[in-house]
């Protein structure tokens, strides 16, 4: 455990380091953010005081020195479009992004768990073969072109959905911080379209992974005993092979859960989702190449800590990696 | 081969091992081995401690069995004489050069004197490869000057040798049972005209009738080639069968080395006694073995003294403490118990 | 040669292809989309990348068969004035091309580092996979934007239009190449303790030649199985990517850049321009994903899924 | 209570309306502050903050100041706040270059001030259009970090940033950069005639042109702008909205580098060019007419319109050219163009493309968002750069200064003339034009320069972009419009 | 009198892609209370088919073509699923080759008992801890009530398939079926093993059926011997007087080639070639391609087991 959260860690702040020198490197090859902050009479001359001013006419190293010491202080720098501290930026942003994620997850669990379950059970049936059937579509389409269709369908002919933004939210913590809109039924109804076009790159993935890890733990001596020990149905289908069939299942979820704020720059586009994705798109648009950094260096984060809660997560339900020392 | 007296008395050691260890550090990279112990951060390494302190010779054209239970340290042992692991620490001559610390390139020539047969029938052949290719292979890297036609022929004589039909040449192993899978297998091993050959438990994984084939198989090529044989196996019946000597292992240390008919006539170490009276045989009704106590331990976890003495119904306070010495009975045998050497009553 | 043709008739993948339907079906189609992209300069009524004959004036015409379409134009025309029909090859012949490469890209680095690090072990496994993870948790939009600045700045604009597929290819040969490398590792820590692996070791066999020659050929099962699935992600890539204006130029569509620019004219009633490249880019996509799905079941039901 | 929700593509960047010159600025600038005077649709002055204005001499102004009109908090509008704003002015960097030709103001009494000009200036008033005043009461001292409380900071907080205090129609009541604004109608609003009945705006950023229509559509918002030339016919078909357009005043432009490119030198390339282009045809297809065909920089009822300069395009005329010029075969050069700053920009470079082919210019188009677009066209990577340009002084020789004038670092002139046209005449013509306050001889000058860059085809005009606008039935747009792109929210009415 | 179990012509096909395969063709054998039947055979014999056949546990696409399996004279092969699984478990229990396989690893020990018996009896945790507990006992676990709470990975293999046996005890069945349970296992704690086995099912007269391929462990453990050859039985009888003196050419020269009975170094019996595949087994005796004794008939006919004057059963023409 303690060796775990140390290789975290470390790992953490490689990707951070990696992450950071890449947005350093490539910031000047973006555009120049001055040109968005101003208009379009100032001339080079004033330009190039604001850049003075800015720090960023400085070599790359002094530039990113700087950076990192500021970085240690937790100080990502300014956003130049919010103008405001980058992290304060993308921490606003943050509750939209998660929720989207959390929805779309929710989404994906709810649904894959029983197909995938069912299908593993009764690969012969209708059902089953439609749901396979309608995952490899579902694989098959690209996530613009499903948000677009539901857009089109449910927002634009039928008016059922919001097509677009996050609708009403109502405050969390009652400091401003999370804005959810899991609380009111506007905010419900605007989550709906997108959190099902997310949903919809992974959850052919995870119908299709559940299936077949059941459809191999079926295939195991345990359960072939279990049934020898005369159980009934559900309790091996529902228990032990189950059980069994979640652990891969989590760490794979894990790992597309982190793939899944990548996706979100897609899903967000299309449905205007303020969230990070969305700034992220538009912070490069603008050059905001603070936002920029500090975002990559947030997801990154994120990846590695799901990661982490996952691992843990794996090592709660596997009985057989709680020893430690062993990988 | 053993049964050929000159050769047995003639003593010319081909393999020797000398005081062989091996371990296996487990613990992966400096991260975990790094552990919080009473708030203070401590770096502890796991090994397992597969082969502990392992002499042998071999002399030529014997056959010499290992046997032991599983994860004694057979495998590692036969790994660590033929290159595949380097030891932590020991020798190993072959024929008097020492190749236990020889580069990939000086090794070479050792590599042509030296083959080795695998257990499993199923993984040891090239899935990709056909049979052609898989006896090509040795026998073009060792010698590359040889003409296309010397290959072939030396391919087809080695085939009819160990009975598998050469127009087979093109197919691939899934095409063959187990058993035929098992020829090929000796046949790779036998292209390049070894001396040695290291068979890790060659026969394990066949049923009884096609076992016996392999067996007489090796048998006569040993006999026609001369071959030294270092043989490793958990079956108590082939190993009296096959072998002239045998070697017993328990937890990657050597207990017994011994001749094989005294062996099976008066085994000397408590756990060869064991061991012996365990291997069921046709006819026998009641199973008479000797019970042993205890719990199989870990290599990780070594017992201290004589790694036997847990399961031991001899094991006194010496047994715990003090690692026992290899001593040498009267019929040649080397045994290493502190029981056989204070001649403790046994029976 | 003969051997081999007569060998894989007796194949059981050949077998079970011959009892699948949809399998032998969907490679029907992607024999046809594979000719398509292949001759589409020849059967293409008109060239859309060529300016010169393409006409502005011409732009928005619906499909043929409704009121105000033309037999000139028989899947009507884009927002440009080009023809959507020879468009749609051509974009397909991009999404074939950028695919294929992207893969073969994807395939090579994971494959250098999949064998390196399965057949290794220890810290170069470490570190390698540790990369692979990191460049995992990257968005490849960010690998794109990256990757274009850099180009940009080798090459300058002019030559843009000759380099976006080269560009393209990189880019999502560059993200996606952990894909091959995990998997290609995990066939490998599986071959290699195989003992044939250690049979040629005991020839005396050095280890590139081991690695390549002997557990390569085995983790190519595997390889082949995720490389059908892989050049269907690629191709949805360069569709996103083109999607997102950062693919494709847009004198040179592609079959995603049309979808895009499509979706600002599918609330007007101009449906054509994204739904016929959409059902072209699905259909084809699908294809490829059922043969993929076939080759699984076929050649390795237990490879990992994710 | 009425309450207008309106979806634009961008929302203002602060709070603090001199931290930038840009279209949105003013329009926030409009819809919370007031200026001296304002322009009507027909492009006449129009008093606000100043009732009454009369010419002292050459170089002077004099205003006369609406009485009793309060600032949002509280504190009374006088003519400290005129001359304390102008003075704010003058260190933003954006605001500097544009009042660059005043001296300053001087203070009469509390409700007069004189506006003094360095030279002769003919586009006083015009420029009195920028003039918003700020409460300089509530803009003194220091925040709680420090700062000056009239810091314009151009990143990073600012107490403007986030805190305002206008005369205007509406206060910012909550503000989510990127997300949401919120204006509630200011309760002391002076201009107690205005037929304006909306209580509330709430103003949501969406940046893509589909979603923004589907919002309309869809009844989320009540008000759109801009609206994609593609979704006209739907939102017409549509019961429940209505579309309205007004000329305006950007021209879209190419222009055609000659120092990177030889072959742009003779100008019967340029010509050909020029020829060559189908600007009407673009106007047709791309803009679904929601432009006008161009033929020169500035725009009917600008000064130096000159009518008899009409768009060519004929293509036989084009190609004979070329062959003149001795380039039958034609040549290759390449194109940039923003891809998210005009209307269809990007498309219109493609049909440009298309077109040139036709007389054999091969052209490699790239196109890019404008945050890296104003990079590259500075340092003019490309031999033919898209620009569009509206003139802050809805004149026309703003272009010329701009765009046309021999690029020259120090005087700022030709900031914006990428094609590295450079031409005597038009320079002197351009220069004189600024101080000749008399009108009539004003127009003949800046026509002449017209018809010079006219006749030297001395860059590609194709069209003045027109302003789109869409909302409910019931929301009155057409009257609070204008070419300026301001919609005037005080006034606008929901029935 | 009717027996424990009676197998009648069990004939199990395996429905495959291109045709059914017949991996057990038309056996027969009884057991009674407290016998111990061996059945041995070379691998793809059919002896795991047996096994499963019995509790009607055939993993997919395998089926009872025909025949008949009589538990106390109920047909077992008929049985409704929820029937059947009243039985399996309870009156007839299995245990498996692979130790390490056969338990859940994700769940403890106490529940893989405890879920055993709720299974089958109305009764609490807490009775059915105390039933578990007892026979943890049984089977030399030492220090039960720690172990209930451990998972599988924390024991030894031989441990485990105590536990496996112990499970297999739980509802204390009338017969025991044992498929290859030492093969993973060493020789020593096999001993163990089969001790326990035998010990067993001589305290609580328990039928049971030892597929194996060992012969020793056979002839050790049991007292009646069926031999298997290509799904079909070929020999039959009292287990010393087949293994011993067999009778049929197979089991001769299984037993013959057995390494223990020859001298060191001398050559081995070895039976030529190898069993034929399932699909395709020569007409006529199976064992004909291999068999040094063979004659016309035994390439068409297929031969029916007899009894021999030493009163074993034996499917050989040339007897
Ligand atoms: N490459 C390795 N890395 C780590 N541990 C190893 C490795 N190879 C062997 N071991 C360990 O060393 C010990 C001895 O293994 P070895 O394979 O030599 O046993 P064995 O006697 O051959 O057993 P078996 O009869 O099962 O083949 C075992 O505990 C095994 O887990
Ligand atoms: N699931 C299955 N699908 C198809 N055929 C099967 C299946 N299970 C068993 N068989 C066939 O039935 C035959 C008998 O198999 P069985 O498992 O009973 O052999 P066995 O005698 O137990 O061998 P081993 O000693 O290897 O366990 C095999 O030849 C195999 O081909
Ligand atoms: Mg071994
Ligand atoms: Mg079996």
């Amino acid at each position: 455990m303690f060796a775990f959260i140390i290789r975290r860690t470390t790992q953490a702040i490689f990707v951070m380091l990696v992450i950071s020198m890449i947005g350093f490197a490539i910031k000047n090859k973006i555009g120049d953010p001055v040109r968005d902050m101003v208009g379009e009479r100032v001339t080079p001359a004033e330009r190039a005081e604001i850049r003075e001013q800015l720090g960023l006419n400085d070599p790359f190293t002094k530039q990113y020195v700087r950076f990192l010491k500021n970085a240690a202080h937790g100080d990502l720098g300014l956003s130049f479009f919010y103008k405001k501290p980058a992290l304060e930026v993308i921490i606003a942003k943050a509750p939209a992004t998660m929720e989207l994620v959390f929805g779309a997850g929710l989404i994906i669990v709810l649904v894959s768990l029983p197909l995938g379950v069912y299908t593993a059970l009764r690969p012969r049936s209708f059902l089953s073969r439609f749901t396979m059937g309608f995952s490899t579509l579902g694989v098959s389409m690209p996530v613009f072109l499903t948000a677009i269709m539901l857009i089109y369908i449910f927002g634009v002919q039928l008016h059922w959905l919001p097509s677009y933004g996050r609708g009403e939210t109502v405050d969390l913590f009652g400091n401003g911080w999370w804005q959810s809109g899991f609380f009111t039924l506007d905010g419900l109804k605007h989550l709906i379209l997108p959190c099902v076009s997310l949903a919809s790159i992974m959850l052919p993935l995870f119908i299709r992974l559940i299936r077949s890890e059941m459809m191999e733990v079926l295939e195991t001596e345990y359960i072939k005993f279990a049934w020898a020990k005369g159980l009934p149905p559900m309790r091996i289908w529902m228990v032990h092979a189950f059980k069994n069939t979640l652990l891969p299942v989590v760490t794979v979820f894990g790992v597309q859960i982190g793939i899944m704020f990548a996706f979100t720059i897609l899903t967000e586009t299309v449905f205007q989702w303020q969230g990070m994705g969305y700034m992220f798109l538009e912070a490069v648009e603008r050059s905001d190449i603070s936002l920029l950094i500090t975002y990559l260096i947030v997801v990154g984060s994120i990846f590695v800590i799901v990661n982490t809660v996952v691992d843990i997560l794996y090592g709660l339900i596997n009985p057989t990696v709680r020893i430690a020392g062993r990988k | 081969m053993p049964y050929d007296i000159e050769a047995m008395n003639n003593n010319t050691p081909i393999l020797t091992i000398k005081n062989v260890v091996k371990h296996f550090d487990i613990s992966g990279g400096l991260l975990d081995q790094l552990k919080l112990k009473n708030g203070r951060i401590v770096r502890e390494k796991t090994t397992v401690k597969a082969v502990n302190d392992v002499s042998l010779t071999i002399n030529k054209g014997e056959t010499l069995s290992v046997v032991g239970e599983s994860g004694c340290g057979k495998s590692t042992l036969a790994r660590v004489v033929m290159g595949l692991y380097p030891p932590n620490a020991g020798e190993i001559y072959y024929k008097g050069d020492r190749i236990d610390h020889l580069t990939h390139k000086e090794m070479l020539p050792f590599r042509k004197k030296m083959q080795m047969i695998f257990q499993d029938p199923y993984a040891s052949l090239n899935p990709r490869k056909t049979v052609k290719q898989t006896l090509e292979e040795p026998l073009r890297f060792h010698n590359p000057k040889m003409s296309r036609t010397a290959i072939h022929d030396k391919i087809i004589s080695v085939m009819k040798q160990v009975g598998v039909d050469p127009a087979w040449s093109s197919r691939y192993p899934h095409e063959f049972s187990g058993g035929q899978r098992q020829r090929i297998s000796i046949a790779r091993a036998l292209i390049l005209d070894p001396d040695l050959i290291v068979a890790d438990e060659p026969v394990s994984a066949l049923d009884v009738s096609i076992q016996a084939q392999i067996l007489n198989l090796l048998m006569d090529a040993g006999r026609e080639r001369g071959l030294t044989y270092l043989f490793i196996t958990h079956d108590l019946s082939v190993v009296e069968h096959i072998s002239s000597r045998v070697a017993v292992m328990y937890l990657g240390t050597l207990c017994e080395l011994a001749k094989t008919e005294d062996l099976f006539a008066t085994p000397a170490h408590p756990y060869t006694r064991a061991l012996l009276s365990a291997i069921p045989r046709v006819g026998e009704t009641k199973p008479k073995n000797i019970k042993l106590k205890g719990e199989v331990p870990t290599p990780v976890n070594l017992p201290t003294g004589c790694v036997f003495h847990g399961r031991c119904v001899y094991a006194n306070e010496r047994c715990i403490n003090e690692v026992p010495k290899r001593t040498l009975l009267d019929n040649g045998t080397l045994v290493a118990c502190h029981a056989v050497e204070e001649n403790r009553d046994m029976d | 040669m003969k051997n081999s043709i007569k060998r894989f008739k007796e194949s059981y993948l050949f077998y079970s292809f011959k009892r699948d339907k949809i399998a032998m079906a969907s490679f029907g189609i992607l024999v046809i989309f594979l000719l398509l992209s292949l001759a589409a300069p020849l059967i293409s009524p008109y060239n859309p990348y060529d300016a010169t004959t393409t006409d502005i004036m011409n732009s928005e015409i619906p499909p043929v068969f409704m009121d105000e379409g033309t037999s000139e134009f028989l899947l009507g025309t884009d927002n440009m004035g080009r023809d959507l029909l020879s468009t749609m090859f051509y974009g397909l012949r991009i999404s074939v091309l950028i695919g294929l490469g992207a893969v073969f890209l994807q395939a090579t680095i994971g494959i250098l580092v999949g064998l390196t690090a399965g057949y290794m072990g220890g810290k170069v496994d470490a570190v390698l996979m540790r990369i692979a993870d990191i460049q995992f948790s990257f968005p490849y939009l960010m690998v794109a934007i990256f990757i274009s600045a850099i180009f940009q700045l080798m090459f300058g604009i002019g030559s843009f239009e000759k380099l976006a597929v080269p560009l393209l290819v990189v880019i999502i040969g560059l993200a996606e190449w952990p894909v091959y490398a995990r998997t290609i590792r995990a066939s490998v820590m599986g071959e290699k303790n195989k003992e044939y692996v250690e049979a040629a070791r005991v020839i005396g066999l050095s280890q590139p030649v081991i690695m390549f020659r002997h557990v390569l050929p085995n983790t190519l099962t595997s390889v082949m199985v995720i490389s059908t699935i892989q050049v269907a992600n690629a191709v949805m890539s360069e569709a996103a990517l083109s999607f997102l204006g950062l693919g494709m130029p847009v004198t040179m569509p592609s079959l995603g850049s049309l979808i895009k620019s499509g979706f600002e004219y599918i609330f007007s009633g101009i449906w054509w321009i994204t739904i016929f490249p959409g059902i072209f880019l699905i259909l084809f996509v699908l294809v490829i994903n059922l043969l993929g799905d076939w080759l699984r079941d076929v050649l390795n039901p237990k490879l990992y899924k994710g | 209570a009425k309450t207008l929700k309106v979806g634009l593509d961008a929302d203002p960047v602060s709070l603090d309306i001199h931290v930038q010159l840009s279209g949105g600025m003013l329009q926030l600038s409009h819809w919370s502050f007031d200026p001296l005077v304002r322009w009507t649709q027909e492009m006449k002055f129009e008093p606000r903050l100043a009732t009454k204005w009369e010419r002292m001499d050459d170089l002077t102004m004099r205003f006369y100041l609406r009485k009793g009109v309060k600032f949002h908090s509280g504190n009374p509008f006088t003519a400290k706040d005129v001359k304390w704003t102008f003075d704010r002015m003058r260190t933003s960097v954006d605001y500097k270059g544009l009042i660059e030709p005043f001296v300053g103001i001087d203070i009469v009494d509390d409700y007069t001030i004189d506006i003094k000009t360095k030279k002769p200036y003919a586009l006083l008033l015009n420029m009195a259009t920028y003039f918003f005043p700020m409460d300089s009461a509530f803009y003194t001292g220091t925040d709680e970090n420090g700062q000056p409380k009239d810091a314009i900071v151009k990143i990073g907080p600012s107490f403007a940033l986030n805190h305002m205090s206008g005369t205007g129609p509406y206060v910012v009541t909550s503000r989510e950069h990127g997300v949401k604004v919120v204006f509630d109608r200011f309760k002391d609003y002076w201009d107690t005639k205005s037929p304006g009945n909306v209580d509330q705006i709430i103003l949501t950023p969406i940046k893509e042109d589909a979603t923004r229509v589907a919002a309309l559509l869809s009844g989320d918002v009540d008000f759109i702008s801009p609206v994609p030339p593609q979704d006209f016919k739907r939102i017409d078909k549509d019961s429940h909205v209505k579309l309205v357009t007004i000329n305006g005043g950007r021209i879209i432009s190419f222009q055609m580098n000659s120092d990177r490119r030889p072959e742009f030198k003779d100008v019967r390339v340029r010509q050909a060019m020029v020829y060559a282009v189908n600007n009407a045809g673009i106007v047709k297809k791309l803009m679904k007419g929601t432009a006008t065909v161009a033929g020169q920089q500035g725009p009917e009822g600008y000064a130096g319109y000159k009518a008899s300069l009409k768009p060519r395009y004929d293509l036989k005329k084009a190609k004979a050219l070329m062959k003149e010029a001795g380039f039958a075969k034609g040549f290759e050069c390449t194109m940039i163009a923003p891809n998210n700053r005009y209307v269809k920009d990007e498309k219109i470079a493609e049909a440009v493309v298309q077109m040139l082919a036709k007389i054999n210019i091969k052209v490699n188009l790239k196109t890019m968002p404008k945050a890296q677009y104003w990079d590259e066209f500075d340092a003019k990577v490309a031999d033919i750069q898209m620009l569009g340009w509206h003139s802050d002084t809805e004149d026309s020789g703003n272009f010329s200064e701009f765009l046309i004038m021999c690029p020259n670092k120090e005087t700022g002139h030709g900031q914006y003339n990428s094609g590295m046209y450079c031409n005597k005449t038009v320079d002197e013509l351009t220069l004189a034009a600024q101080s000749e306050t008399d009108l009539a001889k004003r127009a003949s000058m800046l026509q002449e320069i017209e018809q010079i860059l006219y006749d030297d085809a001395a860059f590609m005009p194709l069209h003045w972009q027109n302003l789109s606008y869409a909302g409910k039935k019931n929301v009155e747009i057409a009257p609070v419009i204008n070419s300026m792109n301001f919609p005037y929210f005080g006034d606008i009415v929901v029935k | 009198m009717s027996h424990l179990l009676e197998v009648q012509d069990l004939k199990v096909k395996f429905a495959l892609r291109f045709g059914d395969l017949t991996a057990i063709d038309g056996i027969s054998f009884t057991l009674d209370k407290g016998e111990r039947l061996g059945i041995v055979g070379e691998s793809g014999a059919g002896k795991s088919v047996t096994g499963f056949a019995i509790i009607n546990l055939l993993s997919k696409p395998g089926f009872i073509a025909e025949g008949k399996v009589l538990f106390k004279g109920q047909d077992l092969s008929t049985l409704p699923g929820r029937e059947m699984r009243k039985i399996r478990g309870n009156r007839i229990s299995m245990i498996f080759q692979d130790p390490m396989m056969t338990l859940n690893p994700v769940f403890t020990i106490g529940t893989q008992m405890v879920e055993t018996l709720k299974a089958h009896r109305n009764i609490t945790t807490q009775e059915a801890e105390k039933i578990a507990l007892e026979k943890l006992r049984k089977v030399h676990i030492p220090s039960p009530e720690k172990r209930l709470a451990q998972y599988p990975h924390e024991f030894s293999g031989g441990m485990r398939q105590r536990i496996i046996i112990a499970i297999s005890l739980l509802n204390d069945p009338a017969i025991i079926i044992a498929d290859e349970p030492t093969t993973a296992l060493d020789v020593t704690i096999q001993a163990e093993i089969m001790d326990l086995l035998q010990e067993l099912c001589q305290e609580e007269e328990m039928g049971l059926i030892l597929i194996t391929h060992d012969l020793g462990v056979v002839s050790q453990v049991t007292e009646k011997i069926a031999v298997m050859y290509a799904g079909k039985i070929i020999e039959t009888g009292d287990t010393q007087t087949v293994v011993t003196d067999p009778s049929h050419p197979y089991t001769r020269g299984l037993i013959k080639s057995l390494p223990g009975a020859l001298k060191t170094g001398e050559k081995l019996y070895q039976i030529p070639g190898m069993m034929p595949n399932l699909t395709a087994i020569p007409p006529g005796c199976a064992f004909n391609p291999r068999c040094n004794l063979k004659d016309e008939i035994c390439l068409k006919e297929v031969p029916l087991l007899k009894r021999t004057e030493k009163g074993i059963m034996a499917a050989c023409h040339m007897i």
